[in-house]
């Protein structure tokens, strides 16, 4: 069984997406560094971008079943504000940077109980 | 015609209570203007009564030979629940009402040694006065329990603020054992007023207990109990005349309710509790003994003279006559009672030394004879039916509630004249009064021997009439009852001989026996005058009470005979052979 | 022996790539080679998008993601690129813990991924190439160009398109560029305590 | 005049005059003169019209119009042969009283059915009172029919009594309750005695309390102080008393019913209360006094008894038939026959169980059940009832009239003054108890008559023996009263109703005489011990004189068969009818024994009281010294009375003169005023052996001679034992005393009496009434206590309950929620990264359990 000829499935496409979805998350979980966590973020959007494109697909799915448009207009969403929320987790890094001198997140347990 | 009566019992009862408010705008130094303001109401009712009692007052006067209810009205008060402002008087209500206004105006002026609060006593005072007085003349069994509970609580601050030094316990005393009954009395009120129904009343009976207005003409009355007869569902009722017709004429309080005894049983008994504990009879009386110990003189007076009363009336106005079965049943208990506490109290007084323990275990005793004229059942002798000697016992009673509403105060007067003189009440360290104070020592010996139930004195008349009545009855009480006798002459006697005889004074403050001033003469002689005038001729009394006290006696009589033997004599045949019960007998109860 | 499907082919290429970097940005220590991978990932992924058909779609996540926002992300890398955080360690008890809990994530999404038969029956593409910029652009507007000639009523109710999300994300984007502006402003630091003492208001004795 | 209108008038304001005087003394006697002195003018011109009312009515309204019967001495002659036949065979006495009377049977009986008709005749008003004129024909039937039954004579009464009610006290359904009025001739006799001597009381009074007319210096009274007690006189308290006493003792005289008796019963009772406790400041006094009362309320408690049986089962209190109302009387001893038979009322009560399983109670059935008497029948049970109705009564004369075994108070109620002691405790109040025993002698059956002549010898013997011992003046007389009171009732229980009243009426003039006289030696020597006296004689000859005559009259001195004074008929008679009895009943013999032997024993005692106060030498000068007369106003009553002592028992026949009254005298008075049937020979029912004779026939010479011989004879010997120890002291008494040591203490302390109810009644009362009130105190209070204690733990529990349990169990949780939080919060470490962990966690588990929960859904 070839990969290359079968054809793409929308499957192959959220198995993608997961894989993303799951190193985004993994990289928030892991990364002490506060810009690590914003890219894990970005990460995890992604993955879920690539599961809403393929749901919209119509050359994954028929068009009757997709999300036609509407997946891809998601995504447009998604991606937007990603962008900003990006902005302002920049701006909140920046400011916690001003405040404590350090991006390391485990440093702002402000919210400890 | 209702309006002219509302008008007069509404008067009566309610004339204390607005002076109770005019005295709250009374200036606070002016105590003595306050007790004759108050004094000068109470009067003022007192006169009413009077004029209610005299001849020729038209449409005022009360009638002797009328055994009805009369002077009746009755007004919507809480629709919902049909409870009506409605009152009435009768031969059994109204002696006791004049004997309130009466002694509440003598012990008002016994009052006049009391300095502490006296705004507050004087309102306390005429409130209870319109509660006592309520409570007779409520013919609504929701009034009557709101008017008795009116009049617990001033009498709970009369005692505890006004009282001796353990007035405290004896207030509380008193009132946890008042309230008990009448939270006994409650329950009994309810479970009559739900399983009561004015539709099974006939219209005569409607009539008759004034649930349809006897003063309207025939068309309107024919439309009220057409309206009621159309009414779905039952009609629940207050109405103590009612409720009278249901228990003796119906079966409505003849379901079974606890232990195989039917509901009427039940509320008699909780009714009786509650009355006997006012009464009192043995065991429920020890309150008594206390209260009249710590409470002022005046309220001593009111105590004895007229809240033991209340016992008795409730008694013969409402357990008997709304619940005739088991009155019927429970005849030889209530009896019982009355005989245990005659001499039960003989006994107790025996051995007081303090001077009105004493006179207030004489109470318990002579409220015996009231408890056992009232129990007496005695409707029946062989197969026929003969309820003479039923009335002389009832009419015995309530002779002697009145003739014990002369005495008792006078006697709990006379114990606090002489205790405002020397402050104790030790018998053993009394003695030569009659030397120091003559007149008064007159009067008390007098009193005292209306309350040993000397002839020529009220007490001789209610005691003898009721012991002579026991006998049809039950051998064994009667001669119990008899008995006593001895036991009353023993403990009065020794008390005059340690208080009034021998040769001098033997406790403290021997200065200050001065003889009797004008004011407690003025108390003292109109009891002692009224002990002999009813002692004399007690038909002065007996003219008034009798037809009603008799009309209520031949109601339950008529019951015994055309329900109770029947069903009686059912249950007999039916022990002997079971068959199936006949539908006679519930034919005859729904007559 | 059949031909090879070229956009399987791509499709595989692009996976690959995004995939593989994406797992390199977790695994990388370094905060600028995270944002190297990421691009990359980022990148790969627009291929992605396109490979499905998603133009619009896929040249906004060249523009936005991978020209704007990790622009953004690199400018705040460079802000705060002090020499300790650069490479921030994680301890190897995170590691152990996220790989587990990361891997049974993936496996759950997986399972999920491929448990749906219709999501595994391949689809028999259309010839023709569908520009799906207008229809997207006239559907923020409010009018769903695609559905025009749908017949069945129930479909024929996301006609009125996203001009409402669409206004609400842009008074959003508004809001964040104001937002962050303001966050990111430099503070003026107040130096110590107030000094003004508190009104001591005496309470009324009486 | 009309006695049916006038004599109720008459004796009514004689009745009330008392009361009136009473009243006015009680509210106006402290202003009445000096100390209230004209109180005592009051009061004795009240008894005194009282006096001549009385009398008024007795001559000119009574005696004229009822003519007394002849004379009760029977012709010897015509007697004899009966008589023996009598004394010989009881058991044929039925069939002879018969014939015996047939013989003498016309001549009286005419006399009879004319004092019957004579009313109805000349009364106008006779209408009023329907039963005079239906007597009268009924009495004309009887004497037609005269000579079938011999003994029908006695049948009919000789006057019916006039009977009515004054008012009602209380009236219910067919029960009235009433003051009322029957009067025969004993009730006017009885008046008339009454108000007399209370008359000579009154003035003898005057005289003997003078010294309360001033302060008084009472030496029997110390204070605290050790002084005496010094008081303001009480004269006219005195004569008060004494009025109200008059006023209820007539109307115990006159009362038409028990209950009024009863009424009257307990007025006379406190009278008697106030007067023992005259001197309120002793305590002996006023204990006395409380004795005297309660100890008759004891008998007062039988009495009562009686009233509610009689009162529940014949429905009326009347004695006689009131506006055709049948009385007792009439019920018991219903006409023609007047047999005492059990009146229909108890019957039915009796048969009450019969009844009530539905017998019809008809006339027949009633006469059935009384025919069978037989026990456990109704008729048994309802002669039962008879019986404890009679004994009832009886109960209430017992404590009046200080019969054994209520006898304690009287020689205690000495205590009071000596003209109370005369007036209410020997002549007037205690023999209220004979009266009332004689007025509802009709209801008597012959078993409660057996217990009354038993009770009666009882009493007399012991009071008799005591008064041997007493040297108290006044106690020797008070026994003796007892004793004499047990006379009257031994006659009245052995059937001897005249000779039973007529003792009443001569002893109350003799004892009160004898009182008086030694309320003079008292008021002379200022002491009641005789052992202080001794020779007054010679200071006080009137008062030693007319005490002499009081003495021979009690002892019953007289020649027999020809003269003698008043107690000497009286006693006789008892006596005779005490033999007559024992002929008919030989094994109550012993009754006739004791009261001769008794009668011994009075002589002795009386002259041994004579003899220490007035003969011999003084046996205290000082006393003897300072003796003296009394004043006029004492001695003239006693001189009165002295006359009256010898003479009341004579009438007119005792000397055979034919005078303008007829044959007048107590004794034709008493025998006009016997009740119907009671002359009757009665048996017992449950006894039938017991027989009552006939009254009459103790007139017989074979009872009427043994018996007179006898008690002249003890008497005679008693009088000379007296004589022998105390008159001519030959003998020492004390050495008498010395050898009966035990006898003599046991007599002197009145046979432990006092000692003994102390034991069995007195203590236990206070015992029981000690315990009553710990009883309340302890137990019930207890309990109410106890009760309160208990709601106060409760309320406690309760309170700690809710501190602990629910308010801990709240606090628990909360505690519990508390930490539980922040054991969580250490979840919420504030690291981003692991919340994110979290995140993947939950999203993890949630599906892994949405699967599994899938499968299992799927599988199931």
């Amino acid at each position: 069984m070839n990969p290359f000829v079968e054809p793409i499935t929308v499957s192959h496409y959220m198995v993608v997406g997961a894989i993303m979805f799951v190193a985004g998350a993994v990289c928030m979980a892991t990364k002490r560094n506060a810009l690590g966590v914003l890219m894990g973020i970005e990460l995890v959007l992604n993955g879920a971008n690539v599961n809403f494109i393929a749901f919209g697909s119509e050359y994954l799915r028929p068009a009757a079943d997709g999300m036609g448009l509407d997946g891809q207009l998601v995504a447009l969403f998604v991606i937007v504000l990603a962008a900003a929320e990006a902005a302002v987790a920049l701006a909140i890094t920046l400011n916690f940077y001003n405040n404590h001198s350090t991006v390391d997140v485990d440093r702002a347990d402000e919210l400890k109980g | 015609m209702q309006s002219t009566y509302i008008t007069l019992l509404s008067l009566i009862v309610f004339i204390p209570a607005a002076g109770a408010l005019v005295l709250a705008f009374f200036p606070r130094d002016k105590g003595d203007a306050m007790k004759t303001f108050t004094l000068v109401v109470t009067a003022v009712v007192f006169g009413l009564t009077v004029i209610m009692a005299l001849p020729g007052q038209g449409t005022w006067q009360f009638e002797q030979a009328q055994s009805a209810m009369q002077k009746v009205f009755s007004v919507p008060w809480i629709s919902s629940f049909n409870i009506y402002y409605y009152m009435g008087v009768d031969g059994i209500s109204f002696p006791l009402v004049i004997l309130t206004t009466f002694v509440m105006m003598l012990s008002m002026a016994a009052s006049w040694p009391i300095q502490k609060y006296v705004r507050a006593y004087c309102i306390l005072f005429l409130i209870l006065e319109t509660g006592v007085l309520g409570v007779f003349l409520a013919l609504d069994f929701f009034l009557f329990y709101v008017f008795w509970e009116v009049m617990l609580l001033p009498m709970y601050f009369l005692i505890g603020v006004w009282g001796g030094p353990r007035r405290e316990y004896a207030a509380i005393k008193f009132f946890l054992y008042t309230l008990l009954g009448g939270v006994l009395m409650l329950i009994a009120i309810l479970m009559l007023y739900f399983n009561s129904d004015v539709k099974l009343l006939s219209d005569d009976q409607l009539v008759a207990s004034n649930v349809v207005s006897a003063d309207l003409g025939d068309e309107e009355r024919t439309a009220q109990i057409g309206e009621i007869r159309a009414t779905d569902g039952p009609i629940h009722t207050f109405n103590i005349l009612a409720l009278q017709q249901l228990g003796q004429h119906t079966d409505a309080f003849d379901d079974e309710l606890l232990f195989g005894k039917n509901l009427q049983w039940w509320a008699f008994l909780l009714l009786l509790i509650g009355f006997v504990i006012k009464v009192p009879s043995v065991p429920v009386h020890t309150w008594l003994p206390d209260a009249h110990v710590e409470a002022p003189t005046p309220i001593s007076m009111i105590l004895a003279g007229v809240l033991l009363k209340l016992g008795g009336y409730g008694i013969i106005r409402i357990c008997y006559p709304i619940c005739p079965d088991a009155g019927f049943e429970l005849a030889y208990f209530v009896c019982g009672l009355g005989v245990v506490s005659m001499v039960y109290g003989a006994f107790a007084a025996l051995a007081q030394t303090d001077f009105k323990r004493l006179v207030a275990y004489s109470s318990v005793s002579h409220m015996g004879y009231v408890v056992l004229g009232i129990g007496v059942w005695s409707a029946v002798a062989g197969n026929e039916f003969n309820s003479d000697s039923w009335k002389l016992g009832m009419n015995g009673a309530m002779f002697q509630m009145i003739a014990h509403g002369i005495s008792s105060p006078g006697m709990f007067f006379l114990v606090g004249v002489v205790y405002d003189r020397v402050h104790h009440r030790n018998l053993d360290q009394f003695g030569g009064l009659f030397a120091r104070m003559p007149v008064y020592a007159g009067l008390s010996i007098g009193i005292f021997f209306a309350g040993l139930g000397l002839p020529g004195l009220c007490g001789f008349i209610g005691e003898v009439f009721v012991t002579l009545s026991v006998w049809n009855y039950s051998h064994t009480l009667a001669v119990i009852a008899a008995s006593v006798v001895i036991l009353t002459a023993a403990y009065i006697l020794w008390t005059l001989q340690r208080v009034y005889l021998g040769p001098e004074y033997k406790g403290p403050h021997a200065e200050a026996l001065t003889p009797m001033n004008t004011r407690e003469l003025l108390i003292a002689a109109p009891l002692m005058a009224f002990a002999i005038i009813f002692g004399v001729y007690p038909q002065a009394v007996f003219n008034y009470m009798t037809p009603s006290v008799n009309q209520t006696v031949d109601d339950l009589a008529t019951w015994t005979k055309d329900v109770k033997t029947p069903q009686l004599e059912e249950e007999a045949t039916a022990a002997v052979q079971p068959p199936a019960r006949s539908v006679a007998q519930n034919q005859v109860r729904s007559k | 022996m059949d031909p090879i499907n070229w956009s399987s082919v791509f499709f595989w290429l692009f996976s690959t790539v995004a995939c593989v970097f994406a797992v390199g940005v977790v695994l990388s220590n370094n905060i600028v080679r995270m944002a190297f991978y990421l691009i990359l990932s980022l990148g790969a992924t627009a291929g992605l998008f396109f490979l499905a058909g998603a133009d619009f779609v896929g040249a906004m996540q060249l523009m936005i993601y991978v020209g704007g926002t990790l622009v953004l992300l690199i400018f705040g890398v460079m802000l705060t690129a002090k020499g300790p955080f650069i490479t921030m360690k994680t301890s190897a008890g995170e590691w152990l813990l996220a790989a587990v809990v990361g891997g049974s994530l993936l496996a759950v999404l997986i399972a999920a991924a491929t448990s749906v038969g219709a999501w595994q029956q391949p689809h028999e593409r259309p010839n023709t190439a569908q520009v799906t910029a207008t229809p997207l652009g006239m559907a923020l507007l409010g009018a769903r160009v695609d559905k025009l000639e749908e017949s069945d009523a129930t479909q024929r109710r996301g006609m009125s398109g996203y001009l409402l999300p669409f206004e609400i994300v842009s008074v959003h984007l508004l809001v964040v560029l104001i937002g962050s502006a303001y966050l990111a402003r430099p503070k003026r630091r107040v130096s110590g305590p107030s000094e003004t003492p508190a009104p001591t208001v005496s309470a009324p004795d009486r | 005049m009309d006695p049916i209108t006038t004599l109720p008038k008459l004796l009514g304001i004689a009745w009330l005059l008392p009361l009136a005087s009473f009243v006015l003394i009680l509210f106006f006697g402290r202003r009445m003169g000096k100390a209230g002195s004209k109180a005592g003018y009051l009061a004795t011109a009240a008894i005194l019209s009282s006096c001549a009312i009385s009398l008024f009515a007795l001559f000119f309204v009574w005696l004229p119009n009822y003519e007394l019967p002849g004379p009760v001495e029977h012709d010897e002659s015509g007697h004899h042969e009966t008589a023996a036949a009598h004394t010989g065979d009881a058991a044929e006495h039925g069939d002879h009283e018969g014939e015996a009377h047939e013989e003498n049977g016309s001549g009286d009986h005419g006399e009879n059915a004319d004092v019957a008709e004579k009313p109805s005749d000349e009364a106008d008003a006779a209408a009023a009172n329907g039963g005079h004129e239906h007597g009268g024909e009924e009495h004309a039937a009887a004497d037609s029919s005269a000579g079938q039954h011999g003994g029908a004579h006695h049948a009919e009464p000789s006057v019916r009594p006039i009977t009515g009610d004054w008012y009602a006290l209380g009236e219910f359904g067919s029960l009235r309750i009433t003051i009322g009025y029957y009067i025969d001739s004993l009730t006017v006799l009885m008046f008339s005695m009454v108000t007399f001597i209370a008359t000579c009381i009154h003035f003898y009074a005057y005289g003997y309390m003078h010294d309360e007319l001033h302060d008084v210096d009472d030496h029997e009274v110390r204070m605290s102080d050790g002084s005496h007690l010094r008081r303001p006189g009480r004269f006219y308290r005195f004569f008060q008393y004494l009025s109200l006493f008059c006023f209820s003792m007539l109307g115990i005289v006159i009362a038409g019913n028990i209950a009024m008796v009863f009424v009257f019963w307990e007025l006379v009772g406190i009278c008697s209360y106030f007067l023992i406790g005259f001197y309120i400041e002793r305590k002996s006094a006023s204990n006395a006094a409380n004795k005297a009362f309660i100890v008759n309320r004891v008998g007062d408690f039988g009495m009562i008894i009686g009233l509610m049986i009689l009162f529940g089962t014949l429905g009326t209190f009347a004695f006689g038939d009131i506006d055709g109302k049948p009385g007792i009387f009439s019920q018991v001893r219903p006409e023609p026959s007047h047999q005492l038979i059990v009146p229909d009322g108890m019957i039915k009560a009796a048969a009450f169980e019969e009844i009530e399983s539905g017998v019809e109670p008809t006339a027949e059935k009633i006469e059935a059940w009384r025919a069978d008497t037989s026990p456990g029948t109704p008729g048994h049970w309802a002669y039962w009832l008879m019986i404890i109705a009679g004994l009832g009564i009886f109960c209430g004369c017992v404590g009046k009239s200080a019969q054994f075994p209520l006898h304690v108070w009287l020689p205690d109620a000495m205590e009071g003054p000596t003209p109370v002691s005369a007036l209410v405790h020997s002549a007037t109040m205690v023999a209220a108890g004979v009266y009332l025993v004689g007025r509802f002698f009709p209801v008597f059956v012959p078993e409660v008559l057996l217990v009354i002549a038993i009770i009666g010898c009882v009493t007399l013997f012991i009071a008799a023996t005591i008064a041997i011992t007493a040297t108290d003046i006044k106690r020797v007389l008070a026994y003796s009263t007892v004793s004499q009171l047990g006379y009257m009732m031994l006659a009245l229980g052995v059937g001897g109703w005249v000779a039973g009243m007529f003792h009443l009426i001569t002893h109350a003039f003799f004892k009160s005489l004898l009182f008086m006289c030694s309320g003079s030696v008292i008021h002379a020597v200022h002491t009641n011990e005789m052992t202080e006296m001794g020779g007054l004689r010679k200071k006080m000859p009137w008062t030693a004189y007319t005490m002499l005559v009081g003495c021979l009259a009690i002892m019953g001195a007289g020649i027999p068969f020809t003269i003698g004074l008043s107690g000497h008929y009286s006693k006789d008679s008892i006596l005779a009818q005490a033999l007559s009895f024992r002929a008919s009943n030989p094994m109550y013999g012993w009754l006739f024994i004791v009261a001769a032997g008794g009668a011994a024993i009075t002589a002795f005692y009386m002259f041994r009281l004579w003899f220490m106060t007035f003969a011999g030498p003084p046996r205290n000068q000082e006393r003897y010294d300072h003796a003296h007369e009394s004043p006029r106003v004492m001695y003239v009553p006693l001189v009165v009375l002295a006359v009256f002592a010898v003479g009341v028992g004579w009438s007119t026949n005792t000397f055979y003169v034919d005078s303008l009254l007829g044959n007048f005298g107590v004794q034709p008075l008493l025998e006009q005023a016997r009740p119907a049937g009671t002359l009757d020979t009665a048996h017992g029912v449950l006894m039938p052996n017991l027989v009552h004779p006939d009254e009459h026939e103790s007139h017989f010479p074979a009872f009427h001679f043994p018996a007179e011989l006898v008690a002249v004879a003890t008497a005679l010997t008693g009088l000379l034992l007296a004589a022998v120890f105390y008159g001519w002291r030959v003998l020492d008494p004390a050495e008498v005393r010395a050898q009966f040591r035990p006898i003599y203490d046991f007599l002197i302390h009145k046979w432990y009496f006092d000692e003994l109810y102390d034991l069995i009644f007195v203590r236990p009362v206070l015992f029981i009434a000690n315990r009553v009130a710990e009883f309340d105190k302890i137990v019930i209070d207890g309990l109410i206590h106890g009760v309160a204690m208990w709601t106060r733990v409760v309320a406690l529990i309760d309170d700690l309950f809710d501190r602990y349990l629910i308010d801990g169990l709240v606090n628990a949780f909360s505690r519990w929620v508390f930490a539980t939080a922040i054991w969580f919060r250490g979840a919420e470490t504030g690291r981003l990264r692991q919340y994110v962990m979290f995140i993947v966690i939950g999203t993890v588990a949630l599906f892994v359990l949405v699967t599994f929960y899938l499968n299992s859904t799927m599988a199931g």
